[in-house]
């Protein structure tokens, strides 16, 4: 084969073709480059650069799926249960654009925060295992493999907990949140793996596809049940499912600014999507023991993380906590969504899914910058940031609104379709549950936006006296990421038919015919 | 002349057998001696024996049950490794010892050991 | 019955010795012990897997000589055409060798992680760690 | 189906090994001396490893034992000689709720078992559906007689390829989390005997080395150095045939590096093998990987499809794709090995003789 004919070939519909294999080895291949490069800033641009081709790969992949069609990619050229495949359809088709926008988002806001918290010489490093990261995430996110998504989970979660450890020059605690994260984390993906190796003893194949249809045609013996609460429990621990969240608050408040905003955006986003793919295309949701299972443990956990953890946020002193605690009673809006078992209700959770992802990324990115310029990490510290920083309150207002639920953002709409699913179903007191967590919400928000608009800003105190407290410097580009996603978080209130659209096509797939 | 081939091979396996169990015993007397002898420098002595002598014996008993094959060759190169190392091994560790200062258990009173010292002062 | 215990014997051990893992790894407030128990609780798992792949009176799944490859020919089980031999589930196997690689890798990110903690606080056990941080915490507010 | 004669001796080693691996679980519950529970923990996996053999996973044995008895103690004991020693023992409110956790996790997988296939059997789903089918399949489609490097280098590569991210990553979180080729005592610990010792402490290799005590050690070492890398390589080539392949082997390869380093000392290791170079390794096998990966890409197949590497005869393209692959892995796993040894051995402070 001569190198013209190469060229041609790559150039055309044959690397569009192979996008599915692409989008998860780019950022992968690119991290290892990312190490050989050494220099930090180059680091930095190069991710940029990869995360730019990574998003459209996935913008591609988003593109071919749109009108509910799925595609197969068997990895070299393998039939499937031989062979490693990847599936991509709408569900996972938003989820991969997302990680890899909110790879890109987080890039270009996090050099100046990365430059301040981490070892120079450290950073080529840095980035190169961010990058891995996201090649990890994508790579859940994709794959049509049981074992392969462990593979996946592993190279996500020993970066996270990698990156989450880079705080420790911040805050030392950022080493015990990291190592609670990687036992947690650890025990959650063994059980997944003991999960995967019990579907495995009943089935005899890997492939999820075919295990859905295997267990389709047997009547569920125990060895599957076992399976599916294994499964359960471990991508539970992965995704912060109520008892299951204690290593998230911590992992969030002590990792560096940018993997914050990466992670609150991410991590449990992805977890939450297998675990859907697994409890909907693999198992079948109509299954009593599954229905059992979603009645009486996944909603009632949901209800309670919701009210619980929004009354623990509430009372956190630390800005970056009360936003992980307002994370897991997220989660729960979510696990609700899932655990009605209907169309809507999934579309509604796939919703709510997307559009925390924008506004805890907002949130995050907003408290990164306050904490940039002028040193806040607590709540009583925000005030007077209307005054000393006016564009970065007004970002962390809309975020906050968003996550209250106020109408004209997309928080409501998410919340709404949420309300509606559950009425279907005629669960009222889930309804009580969803007003009185808003409630909390509308309480732990406001004292953000009571600090910034109604306080005065401290007067510079003689300590800080060298430090330029009114001038802070805000960078363009961070700034810019910010506002993306705020108004990411206006515009889906307005013109919600593109998440909405792929939240129904996907919710439809899954109910409909296990949609693998 | 009589066939010698067919008892040549009926030994061989005798042999073989007769040193893999030697080889056995000798592993069990190192265990015990482990277990009995009264301090580290004796029990090194005993060490010595699952390492060198019982593990020779059990490796030729293998290469006579083996024949003249690649299975044999390979077990010849395990036991000139096992050769070099388990002395080695065995002196690296009395020399550790020696260094960190522990004295051999010459007499029949026994000097009380520092950490049980510690919990009688408790 | 008897068929029944010795064909579930390997099972419930394994069981047993993973919940021994997971026990060390919930009880213990020592972090290295932890990972000790960690790495029990997923070789146990492994074992779960091998134990799964073996197949009576069979081989390791490896062919002694390799038959010529492109004729058509299917064989009945798992057998060797020129030996007649039983092989064990290769999958498996491929499957742990994977999980043994990503458990060592996971086990030394969380080794050096206790290093810094050591350093950072001086001690490795999960309760004086969390007390530290709590006067702290008392101090600072 | 009855079982035949072998099988029942089979059952019986079985039994056996499996007893003694309850007795070493049992043991690591109930001990508090650190030492004790990793070396235990050596001895489980070593224990595991054999019971694997007896398994026929004869791949899986040889990374167990190098890995979960090797490294894996290694590092063990090398993270412990940088803490502590003693665990306190566990309060017994938490050894009650520990227990209920365990019981009921317990539980759900003995619930399972009734419904599990008895233990070799031939005709239970996972042995007989796709495992099987690759037994079958690998003969005319990859042509390696060892069928789990068939598998593993090929028809499930991209679990392979994943697998070696997982240990770069790994690398590059102890470089990043300890840094690496930097010798620093710690800080912050007080110095109990020879405060004048401590403030510029080498690390204790070097400590070992310059004393004549370890003349046996060194002129055995010179010898045994080369063999093992010489095996490295044999395993590497070999697993095409026989258990191994580019990970056990890039793990004696570091093995090899390692006992150099005990013997003639870290700055001596160094200069051998510079720290640039190792962390250059751990990104240069995974760029051999992927970039294969991407080579087939633009040859036209899919990613890591063998068969277009040689266009006439595809049984070639996936030895010469198994090949490179395995290259890959090994460079990275050495690499990764070592950068995690030089993490942690740059942090050893000098060792007392009290220490042991």
């Amino acid at each position: 084969m001569n190198f013209i004919e190469m060229i041609t070939n790559a150039g055309g519909g044959h690397l569009l073709a192979n996008a599915p294999a692409l989008v998860v080895a780019i950022p992968l291949i690119a991290g290892a480059v990312a190490v050989v490069l050494g220099h930090g800033k180059l680091a930095w641009v190069w991710s940029v650069l990869i995360a730019l081709v990574t998003f459209g790969f996935s913008l591609i992949l988003l593109q071919s799926v749109l009108g509910g069609e799925t595609i197969t990619y068997a990895m070299g050229n393998w039939p499937a249960p031989l062979g490693i495949t990847y599936h991509i359809d709408a569900l996972n088709a938003l989820l991969i654009s997302l990680v890899s926008a909110m790879a890109l988002l987080a890039l270009l806001y996090g050099w100046p925060m990365v430059e301040r918290e981490i070892d120079p010489k450290k950073h080529a490093m840095f980035f190169g295992t961010f990058l891995l990261c996201v090649g990890g995430l994508i790579g859940v996110a994709i794959a049509g493999d049981a074992f392969n998504v462990f593979v996946f989970l592993e190279v996500s979660s020993i970066s996270t907990y990698v990156l989450v450890a880079m705080g420790a020059q911040k805050n030392r605690q950022a080493l015990t949140a990291s190592f609670n994260y990687l036992i947690l984390g650890t025990i959650g993906a063994t059980f997944f793996v003991i999960g995967v190796g019990l579907l495995y003893m009943a089935t005899g194949t890997l492939n999820m596809a075919d295990i859905s249809r295997i267990l389709a045609d047997s009547e569920g013996n125990r060895v599957v049940r076992a399976a599916f609460a294994f499964i359960v429990i471990g991508l539970g621990l992965k995704t912060a499912m109520f008892p299951l969240h204690t290593w998230l608050p911590n992992a969030y408040t002590f990792s560096p600014s940018m993997i914050g905003v990466f992670l609150a955006s991410t991590a449990t986003k992805v977890a939450f999507y297998i675990l859907i793919r697994f409890l909907f295309s693999v198992f079948h949701a109509g299954a009593s023991f599954e229905t059992a299972m979603f009645d009486f443990v996944l909603a009632p956990m949901a209800m309670v993380a919701m009210i619980v953890c929004s009354v623990q946020a509430s009372f956190q002193s630390d800005v970056r906590r009360l936003l992980a605690y307002s994370s897991v009673a997220q989660v729960g809006y979510m696990l609700l969504g899932l655990s009605l078992g209907t169309a809507a209700g999934l579309a509604a959770g796939l919703l709510h899914m997307f559009n925390h992802a924008l506004m805890k990324g907002a949130l995050f990115m907003a408290v990164g910058l306050a904490g940039l310029g002028l040193g806040i990490t607590r709540v009583n510290e925000l005030r007077g940031l209307g005054k000393t920083m006016p564009l970065v309150a007004a970002g962390l207002t809309v975020a906050g609104l968003s996550l209250i639920g106020v109408p004209l953002t997309a928080g409501f709409i998410s919340k709404y379709y949420l309300v509606i699913a559950v009425l279907e179903r005629g669960w009222w007191w889930a309804v009580v549950a969803i007003v009185v967590s808003s409630v909390l919400a509308i309480f732990y928000v406001g004292r953000m936006i009571e600090a910034m608009y109604l306080q005065n800003p401290p007067t510079p105190s003689a300590a800080h006296e060298s430090d330029p407290p009114i001038q802070v410097r805000s960078p363009v580009l961070s700034m810019a990421a910010l506002y993306v996603l705020v108004i990411g978080s206006v515009w889906f209130f307005f013109d919600p038919s593109l998440p909405k659209g792929l939240a129904d096509t996907a919710a439809g797939l899954l109910i409909g015919g296990g949609g693998l | 002349m009589i066939d010698i081939m067919p008892y040549l091979e009926i030994l061989r396996y005798v042999l073989a057998g007769a040193l893999l169990f030697g080889g056995a015993v000798f592993m069990i007397i190192g265990a015990v001696g482990m277990l009995r002898l009264p301090d580290f420098y004796a029990r090194i002595h005993a060490a010595g024996i699952t390492d060198t002598l019982a593990t020779v014996m059990l490796i030729a008993g293998m290469m006579l049950h083996s024949g003249f094959t690649q299975t044999t060759a390979k077990l010849a190169l395990v036991a000139i490794f096992l050769f070099l190392t388990s002395p080695t091994a065995t002196h690296a560790v009395a020399n550790a010892a020696h260094k960190a200062g522990l004295k051999p258990r010459l007499g029949k009173v026994q000097p009380p050991h520092p950490r049980d010292k510690m919990k009688g002062a408790k | 019955m008897v068929d029944f215990i010795v064909g579930h014997f390997n099972y419930w051990v394994i069981i047993t010795l993973m919940m021994t893992g997971l026990y060390v790894i919930i009880s213990t407030g020592n972090l290295v012990k932890k990972l000790v128990g960690l790495g029990v609780f997923q070789t146990s798992v492994f074992q779960l897997y091998i134990t799964l792949s073996k197949v009576a009176g069979g081989r390791p799944p490896i062919f002694d000589k390799l038959p010529g490859y492109g004729t058509e020919t299917k064989y009945g089980a798992a057998v060797d055409p020129l030996l007649g031999v039983i092989y064990s589930n290769p999958l498996p196997h491929v499957l742990i060798l994977t999980a043994i690689v990503v458990g060592v890798s996971t086990l030394a990110v969380g080794l050096a992680l206790v290093v810094r903690i050591r350093e950072a606080y001086g001690s490795i056990e999960g309760d004086d760690i969390d007390e530290a941080e709590y006067k702290i915490e008392i101090a600072s507010s | 189906m009855g079982l035949d004669v072998s099988f029942d001796i089979f059952i019986v080693i079985d039994l056996i090994i499996m007893s003694m691996l309850l007795v070493v679980g049992i043991a690591l519950v109930r001990l508090n001396n650190l030492f004790a529970v990793v070396m235990l923990y050596g001895v489980y996996s070593l224990l595991a490893a054999i019971w694997f053999v007896s398994l026929d996973a004869v791949d899986v044995a040889f990374t167990e034992a190098a890995v979960g008895a090797g490294i894996s103690t290694v590092l063990m004991l090398g993270a412990m000689l940088l803490t502590s020693r003693e665990a306190k023992p566990t309060p017994a409110l938490r050894r009650w709720l520990s227990l209920g956790v365990v019981g009921v996790t317990g539980m759900a997988l003995f619930y399972a078992t009734f419904d599990m296939p008895n233990f070799g059997d031939a005709n239970s789903p996972a042995n007989s559906y796709v495992g099987l089918q690759y037994m079958y399949d690998t003969i005319t489609e990859v042509g390696v007689p060892n069928v789990v490097t068939a598998i593993l280098a090929s028809y499930r590569a991209f679990d392979t390829f994943g697998e070696v991210v997982v240990v770069l990553t790994a690398g590059l979180g102890v470089m990043l989390i300890l840094g690496i080729g930097t010798t620093r005592t710690r800080d912050g610990e007080s110095p109990q005997s020879g405060d004048e010792t401590t403030q510029s402490a080498p690390p204790v290799t070097t400590v070992l080395a310059t004393e004549n005590h370890h003349i046996v050690l060194q002129v055995v070492a010179k010898i045994l150095i080369p063999i093992i890398v010489l095996y490295a390589l044999y395993v590497q080539f070999h697993g095409d045939y026989g258990p191994g392949g580019g990970f056990q082997a890039g793990v004696i390869f570091a093995s090899a590096v390692i006992l150099y380093s005990l013997i003639f000392g870290m700055d001596e290791t160094r200069r051998a093998i510079p720290a640039k170079v190792v962390q250059f390794g751990t990104a240069l096998g995974v760029l051999i990987f992927g970039g294969l990966g991407l080579v087939t890409i633009a040859m036209g197949g899919k990613f890591l499809d063998y068969d277009v590497l040689t266009a006439a005869d595809p049984i070639l393209g996936q030895h010469v794709g198994i090949l490179i692959i395995e290259v890959g892995v090994l460079v990275t796993v050495a690499s990764v090995m070592l950068s995690i040894y030089y993490g942690f051995a740059g942090r050893y402070r000098e060792l007392k003789d009290q220490d042991w």
